[in-house]
């Protein structure tokens, strides 16, 4: 791995892992929930995570945020600050819907005003406008999922002045798994339309194969137990969906059934 | 028979508990019944049995007075305004000393429960100062202070800021993990993090730490006005006690705790009571369930 | 810095005029008549002139003690038991004695039924405070008949003596005035032992007057304006008996909001004596009592603890007799 | 220049404190010895303190002992053998007390958090309760029980009683109400609830609670030891202090106020601690912040 | 509404709604989350919900599971306690993953022995076999879910005993949202076979149309602001699937967009 440096691409990835491991314990009990993977997210790319339960993404997207530390290889990251949509939804209970989404701006120093109108400005993207006084436990799974959704739309959008010209980050865990049909084709427009807009880099878990195909450009499988890159597909350029879907679909369950094996 | 949910399911009389109260519009007279009868019922029937203990002559009169002799000297105290210079003596100073006491223990608390060398370091000792009884500093803080207010809120400071400390740390020890992850992640710093994050977080434990807090102030409070007299610190309620208990007054120790008590009382009445309902109401946590 | 040894606070202050103000000690109790007839007829503030008196009452002598030595009191009344253990516990540094107040004035009371030192044994007797003047006369009393560890000694407020000895939790008492004859009147107690026979032609101090030795340095002026005040009390207690006890009484009813009843009043003024002699002579014999009575390893020592000059020269212009330091003034 | 998180981040520094320190084969020494050496270098440094005051003779030795003095006294307790009678007399006491009062407690704590007319009614007095000076009780308490350990326990009740109990409430107002929703799907009834559900989820709570309950027994007990002093009662270290107090002997009164306190931090060290570090590692929420 | 009594069927209804209304809050800031509800479960019927985000599909469930109230109407329930998957996970986080699965059997009484190889067998069931020992924030996301899952179950089984002739009710909400295509396949199918050899009669909330026309006899549409049944369809019986499951998406694209309006 020491060839990375040589091979420095004039544009900096956002992220890369070098045989990154995550174990979590020590002794009998511990886990490996990672181990050796590889892999790199290209500026303004669009990566889907795909892979069986409990495999890893979950953890894979905590390292890339800094929330959790590889304990085997090394993760380059030059983005500025990712910005994350949790798996849950993880709303502070003391904020109303609005003052979820606008904290990453209080604590960017956002003048108040502004905050406002950028709060209410997301909260109607993910269509709940007039709900930002609700309280979380005033709202629904689904609600609650398109406030953090907003929340971190809101901590990107901030993230321009102070992080230069450094590509920007978004993780997103199953960000629309709570949502009907209906507000999740829309919430996909409307995540696609900002990409493009804003040329940020995304790295998104779902389990929906065909949601995969949708969105990214690139589909990567992760196996169980332990994490390990199987498997990519380059979903942008292929000439039918629905044979990538099927594709997919039967190297995931190969991976899942090989580890039940 | 069908089972009726709404009206006679197992669990109704439980659930009776849970549904919040329905606020109509005439309803604000009836909520602030709902509120104060209850606290006056219990007294009440507190009265009726220590006059019904009284009456039976259970105890003779010096170990246990009659409630009307207590009142008598509790009205006397009223008759002759005495009772506002006891009440603004002892509650200002357990008011200032308290607030000095925030000052100093909630950076305490948020070194402790930030810092894991603070916390192994200075954490035990913290806890251990709260285990020392007020009553122990006074002599000491007398000797080094003088026969002064600074004795006295030495005493305070040294029972209340440990306690409230304790309480943030306890608070901030429950706080899901998960919130500050994603406070970090919102790209919370250090300061942001504490700030934005992990204070309001553990507020309902902090609010808990606080009433403990107040406790243990007015506490020592009484406890140093019990020892330390002197006309130059005016008459507190402690000092009122402390002449009840020197001239071996029955009715005048029971009024001085009832005093002492109903101070007590009216300030979680008044300040914690309503603070922490609309904290734990605005997270939807039910203060009854 | 402590390297240096020497006691500066005794070393470094001079006379610096009359004080602004006067910071008095003194309990509400009869032992302590001297002090509430001073305080009730205004016989201190008239020679004290300009400066002001602060007169600070307090229950129990080891109290009194931190406040002399916190230096939020320049002068108190006392017990001679504290006043003893504040002069040996700061070193000798802090406080002397300037002049007596009463003499007299303790018993041991008990319950009818106990009629000789020997019934005693197994039972409860009661001090008001631990090292205090009554608690060490009684230990060292015990030591005597033999029965220490054989009676029970506990310390218990004055107020709450008198509560459990009515209730029977308690057999005997050695207790100053007025508790000793609110005892014997008011719950039926027997006097078995009157202090004063214990000593040489019943004298003993039972009060004393100690004042902070910077005080003392810097305001000899005050120092002697207090007792020149405190002769004019005992010599209108002394004409004036009667009139004396309703004054006390009175002094009483405004420190703690009771008066005593006149019975118990008369009994404990014939009890004890007022007088401005420290009687300075039993003083080495207190401390030494403090060891008969286990309070103490070693005898404090008292040396250098009396400062009667001030007391003398007073009693001396007014042409009454000087009193006698004992060597209780050196060193 | 790449930014490399496990190396180089701006809140490496910060996510060093979060990073469980990893339990590897030789650490066990390592690992009680993070734990024991940051109290006792707090303790060191405190002491430094001291007798640097004291040797720049900042106050009189009869305000500020020096710490050699205070020491032999303690050293002499040992070496006589009476620590033990000292320490034993006054923990068993606290220990009973505290016992005692748990099993008041925890049903009196019950009731005001799960039924709103108790909550009313009894809720504040038993906060007012708990802002009563613990010394205010002792006259009280003698006069109604004697001279005996049953009046100190009164006292200690008086104290610790409020206190958990208040403790538990405010444990179990914090509960998320999720949780005894799930409970009542899963079929807990009324006693099921409490038992399996409220009770284990207040823990962490109530664990607080629990530990300013000891604080204000231990307190109380101390307080009433300082004022109830009789050869019938054994001396405890309230009795020690008392008669430092009392001799004026302020290396005594020291000495006192230390074993007080070395018995505080002892049973939060011993006991609270790790129960505490238990429940809370237990449900992933980390002391350490 | 007083007809229900006249036409009492043989076999009573596990669950039935008449009218039934819930409105939060009131004033100003009230939110009317269900209107109007009529709805019958039959015994063993297999019934699924759908509806747009936030129309009150929870609010139902918790209605008929008795943790909340009507404020209007009246809810028939003859079941035995309906057991509940909730939204969230919701385990407690004092017990590990079996402790939570045997939480009810323990509520129950069942012995300790029993309860173990109960709970392993749910646990295998949901396949999550040998992780009974971690704790819930030990756990992935969708491992949260599976063992909310057989909790759930636990809680079924146990209530056969007391509930005597009454028929059972299980109540489920989104319970596979977080479960990758395979294990949910999966899990779909032991939910039928459980289904099918139990008789219990299930309602069950999702938000993927092809999910509920696989499982559901029934398919019940809600609207959204007010929540009130806007259409059903018999997807048992009906020959084709696939057109179902159109008719179903257009259904519900215009009941979301007829609200957007
Ligand atoms: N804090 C932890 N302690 C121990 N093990 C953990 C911890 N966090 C995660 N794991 C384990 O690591 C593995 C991966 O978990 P992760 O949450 O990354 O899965 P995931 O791919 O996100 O799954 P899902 O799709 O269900 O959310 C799991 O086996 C899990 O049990
Ligand atoms: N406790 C509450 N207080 C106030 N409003 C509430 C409360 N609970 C739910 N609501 C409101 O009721 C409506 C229905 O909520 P519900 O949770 O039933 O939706 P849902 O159909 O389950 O949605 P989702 O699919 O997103 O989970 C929402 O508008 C929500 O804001
Ligand atoms: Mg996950
Ligand atoms: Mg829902």
């Amino acid at each position: 791995m020491t060839a990375t440096i040589d091979t420095l691409p004039d544009v900096l990835s956002p992220v890369r892992f070098h045989q990154v491991g995550k174990t979590f314990g020590t002794g009998r009990k511990s886990v490996v929930a990672l181990d050796g993977v590889d892999l790199e997210v290209e500026p303004g790319e669009f990566v889907c995570l795909l892979g069986a339960s409990g495999c890893g993404k979950t953890t894979l997207l905590n390292l890339v945020a800094g929330l959790d530390h590889p304990t085997a290889g090394r993760i380059e990251l030059n983005s500025s600050r990712p910005a994350v949509v949790f798996q849950e939804a993880a709303l502070m209970p003391w904020l109303t819907a609005a003052g979820n989404v606008e904290l990453p701006l209080r604590m960017a120093g956002v003048p108040k005003a502004q905050r406002r109108a950028k709060a209410a400005e997301l909260l109607e993207l993910v269509r709940l406008a007039g709900l930002g006084d609700k309280r979380p436990h005033e709202l629904s799974g689904g609600m609650r999922q398109r406030v953090a959704l907003a929340r971190a739309l809101a901590s990107t959008t901030d993230s321009t002045g102070d992080a230069g010209d450094k590509p920007s980050l978004l993780l997103m865990d199953e960000p629309f798994s709570a949502l009907d049909a209906i507000t999740r084709d829309v919430l996909q427009g409307e995540l696609l339309r900002i990409w493009r807009a804003t040329g940020t880099a995304i790295l998104f878990v779902t389990h929906d194969v065909r949601e995969a195909v949708r969105l990214g450009q690139r589909v990567v499988l992760l196996s169980s137990r332990p994490g390990r890159v199987v498997q990519q597909w380059d979903v942008e350029d292929a000439p039918d969906a629905a044979a990538v879907t099927d594709e997919i679909n039967t190297a995931l369950r190969k991976v899942i059934s090989s580890h039940a094996a | 028979m069908p089972l009726d949910v709404q009206e006679g399911s197992v669990e109704a009389g439980l659930d009776a508990l849970d549904t919040p109260v329905d606020t109509t519009e005439g309803s604000r007279v009836r909520r602030i019944a709902a509120r104060v009868l209850p606290p006056i019922g219990a007294v009440v029937v507190l009265v009726a049995i220590w006059q019904a203990l009284w009456a039976a002559a259970f105890w003779p009169e010096f170990k246990l007075p009659a409630p009307a002799a207590v009142w008598s000297q509790i009205w006397q105290l009223v008759t002759s305004g005495d009772i506002a210079e006891l009440f603004w003596v002892s509650v200002h100073r357990a008011v200032i000393g308290f607030a000095i006491s925030l000052l100093i223990a909630v950076p305490l608390g948020l070194a402790i429960a930030n810092l894991t060398v603070v916390r192994r370091g200075i954490g035990p000792l913290v806890s251990g100062l709260q285990s020392l009884p007020s009553v122990a500093w006074v002599p000491a803080a007398i000797l080094w202070f003088g026969l002064n207010d600074r004795a006295i809120y030495w005493v305070v400071l040294l029972g209340a800021v440990p306690s409230i400390a304790n309480g943030l740390v306890s608070g901030l020890d429950q706080v899901p993990p998960i919130l500050p992850r994603v406070g970090k992640a919102l790209g919370a710093g250090r300061f942001g993090g504490i700030r934005y994050i992990l204070l309001p977080a553990a507020l309902p434990g902090f609010l808990g730490g606080l009433k403990q807090g107040w406790a243990f102030s007015w506490r020592s409070l009484m406890a140093a006005e019990l020892i330390a007299t002197s006309p130059e610190l005016g008459e507190g309620l402690g000092q009122y006690l402390h002449n009840g208990m020197s001239l071996s007054d029955i009715s005048m120790v029971f009024a001085g705790i009832v005093l002492i008590f109903v101070v007590g009382v009216g300030i979680e009445l008044l300040v914690f009571r309503p603070l922490e309902n609309t904290v734990l109401k605005a997270r939807g946590l039910g203060p009854a369930r | 810095s402590r390297a240096g040894g020497s006691d500066d606070t005794a070393a470094a202050s001079s006379d610096k005029g009359p004080a602004t103000e006067l910071r008095l000690g003194y309990f509400p109790n009869v032992t302590h008549a001297a002090a509430l007839v001073g305080l009730g007829k205004g016989l201190f503030t008239k020679d004290l002139g300009s400066t002001k008196l602060v007169p600070t009452k307090f229950n129990a002598g080891p109290e009194e003690v931190g406040a002399l030595l916190g230096g939020s009191l320049d002068a108190g009344f006392i017990g001679s038991g504290p006043a003893i253990n504040a002069y040996a516990k700061s070193n000798g540094e802090a406080v002397r004695l300037i002049a007596g107040a009463t003499s007299g004035g303790a018993q041991l009371v008990v319950k009818p039924t106990i009629t000789k030192p020997e019934d005693l044994i197994g039972k409860t007797v009661v001090t008001p405070q631990l090292g205090n003047t009554q608690d060490v006369s009684l230990k060292k009393w015990l030591a005597g008949k033999n029965l220490t560890g054989k009676v029970k000694v506990t310390n218990l407020e004055n107020a709450q003596t008198l509560d459990a000895f009515k209730k029977g939790d308690v057999d005997a008492a050695w207790l100053p005035e007025p508790w000793s004859s609110r005892l014997v009147l008011d719950a039926g107690a027997k006097v078995l032992v009157d202090e004063a026979s214990l000593w040489p032609d019943g004298k003993f101090p039972t009060t004393v007057l100690i004042v902070r030795t910077q005080f003392l340095q810097e305001h000899p002026e005050t120092v002697k304006a207090l007792l020149s005040g405190l002769l004019a009390a005992i010599d209108y207690s002394s004409a004036n008996t009667a009139d004396a006890k309703a004054v006390v009484n009175d002094q009483l009813k405004q420190a703690t909001g009771k008066a005593l009843k006149p019975a118990v009043i008369d009994r404990a003024f014939k009890n004890i004596q007022i007088t401005a002699d420290p009687i300075a002579s039993t003083f080495p014999q207190l401390a030494k009592d403090q060891v008969t009575a286990g309070i103490a390893k070693q005898a404090p020592v008292v040396a250098g603890f009396a400062d009667l000059g001030p007391l003398n020269d007073v009693l001396s212009k007014a042409g009454k007799p000087t009193v006698d330091a004992a060597g209780l003034d050196s060193k």
